[in-house]
């Protein structure tokens, strides 16, 4: 634990196993692709042993690594079993390999923090006028939006000449006679429809149903006719009155 | 440009990284105490003169700026295709039809009142000018059609605008509320 | 300085407006087309060097900042850039070199997870940038640097990243191995 005792007990300031374990191999003090993972091994187990030693909390991810670590030494010191794939050679290879990448990007990022950086090194204009891009409207209009446009407006305040289209249409004069006429025959309930004209038009038939029904009621309130209907809707049946 | 030397490169970095004009003072408390400040002043606007920027003195203070006829460079346009309004479509109608006419009588045509707007687009596009005032009772000023118009909309004179009788005939004078009746009886029809 | 002919004192006009890098094309669209803008920008680029403010380009972007060896002469001590944690600096890192790179890449290259944060960060200061999705199991979000970090780190490109060459040569670049990440946690979690 010698060299470990040059890191302060402090697993709060690792940034992840792997940081921890980076801290570690730099004691070794020779390059990282010449360090002694079996080293590295018993310098993190001794590491974490003191943390704990110490009943200093520890994230499970380095006791995770902590794990792992072990079963690496122990397929390193053990005689080689043909049969275990990646082999632990290859294994503490690849861990050399994270180690040398993390601290590849660790020294990256501080070459780059050490570059001449705008606003600290360099400095850019400080009151630029500023580029302006003026939109300039290209209007657009068709011919015949030209001429509909016109023809609204004229449409809108021209005076507008009324012509009523000519329309059959069944007074309410016509309806009282005819449905008086046609009732005096039927003793029987009979639908109000059974009163509307044969063959008329569609236009002809709603208005004499409208017609019809106020005939209808004018009779009923006469005493004329009796009227029946179930409900709301319902169709309307009368009869002369008895 | 000629080699300049420290001092002259130091007060050519502070004028360009300020945010305001500097005064001599200002820029000697950048460079260091000790030096003909003004001299060099002197010297990088007679180096900068003739060049897109330049460096200028406005009273007790200098800055660089860009050098006043390239102004239509830092500007540039760049153009949109936009579609006229309902009114303005429609007061372009009224113009073409009836021009020189004037403002009030464009909204009596109208039935709707329009918008100073409205004219200022038509007058931005190209197809309406002012047409003089007319000699009537407040004199108001009239507006009318422009070359450019004719050409816009293909036309080689005003009087290839269709008349009041070719509208009829295309349907386009059909009023709305006449054409709505027809469409309730219609369907009307269909549910009888 | 030698007299410089119209273009040249139009493109060193603009550029000196721009409040922000300019590529060869924003400079063209206010100097007009048909011009060799490139050749301008190498000629004033030349005429610059060795002066208090120089012409810069950064990625396919150009533009004037202050001499480097100056900064003792502009810092300003209230306006020292807020700081990155190491863990935005390391990022920031893997994220250049690796481009473009995925979440848990960053994460595997680490040892560690990262916070949403982190990212946040360097994105925040428009550096980094999503870069699309990477055809792989689970379509993992991957992450780029942006014009404005070649620019804020002085690179002309991103082969300009301290080192880059050798990293490369070493193997350090190569796509990081996701799969023996897992291993080495499964193996530790079956042995634990």
């Amino acid at each position: 634990m010698s060299d470990a005792d040059a890191l302060t007990i402090d697993i709060e300031g690792w940034e992840g196993p792997l940081d921890l374990l980076l801290a570690l191999a730099r004691t070794q003090k020779v390059d990282l692709r010449e360090i002694s993972i079996l080293a590295l091994v018993e310098q993190y187990l001794g590491y974490i042993q003191e943390a704990r030693s110490l009943k200093l909390e520890i994230a499970a991810d380095y006791l995770v690594m902590a794990a792992w670590l072990a079963y690496l030494k122990s397929g390193l010191l053990l005689p080689r079993d043909p049969e275990v794939e990646p082999s632990p050679e290859e294994l503490a290879l690849r861990l050399q390999l994270r180690l040398e990448r993390l601290n590849a990007m660790r020294e990256a990022g501080a070459r780059l923090m050490a570059r001449d950086r705008i606003g600290r090194d360099v400095f850019l204009r400080g009151a630029p006028e500023g580029l302006r891009t003026l939109r300039k409207a290209h209007w657009q209009a068709e011919i015949y939006d030209l001429i509909a446009a016109y023809g609204r407006v004229s449409a809108r305040t021209r005076p507008v000449m009324h012509v009523v289209a000519s329309r059959e249409v069944m007074t309410l004069e016509a309806a009282i006679e005819r449905v008086s006429r046609l009732v005096g025959s039927a003793i029987e309930w009979t639908a109000i429809q059974a009163f509307l004209p044969e063959g008329a038009t569609p236009q002809l038939r709603k208005s004499a149903l409208a017609s019809s029904f106020l005939a209808v009621l004018e009779l009923a309130r006469q005493g004329r006719v009796e009227l029946k209907q179930k409900s709301p809707f319902a169709p309307l049946y009368l009869k002369v009155a008895s | 440009m000629n080699p300049a030397d420290e001092l002259a490169r130091a007060v050519e970095a502070v004028l360009f990284a300020a945010s305001e004009p500097l005064t001599v003072h200002d820029i000697a408390a950048h460079v260091g105490e000790g030096f003909d400040v003004r001299a060099v002043l002197e010297r990088l606007e007679a180096e900068y003169a003739g060049r897109g920027v330049v460096l200028v003195r406005r009273g007790e203070r200098w800055h660089f700026e860009t050098a006043a006829d390239l102004a239509h460079v830092l500007r540039r346009e760049r153009e949109e295709a936009r579609k006229l309004s309902r009114a303005g479509i429609e007061t372009l109608a009224i113009i073409a039809y009836h021009e020189p006419v004037s403002r009030a009588e464009i909204e009596a045509i109208r039935g709707v009142q329009i918008s100073k707007g409205t004219l200022d687009v038509l007058m931005e596009a190209g197809w309406v000018r002012p047409a003089g005032r007319r000699e009537s009772p407040g004199r108001p000023l009239t507006y009318a059609t422009t070359p450019e118009f004719l050409a816009h909309f293909g036309l080689a004179s005003r009087r290839d605008l269709p008349g009041i009788d070719d509208l009829r005939a295309a349907g386009l004078l059909d009023p709305v509320d006449l054409a709505f009746e027809e469409l309730a009886v219609e369907s009307a029809g269909e549910n009888a």
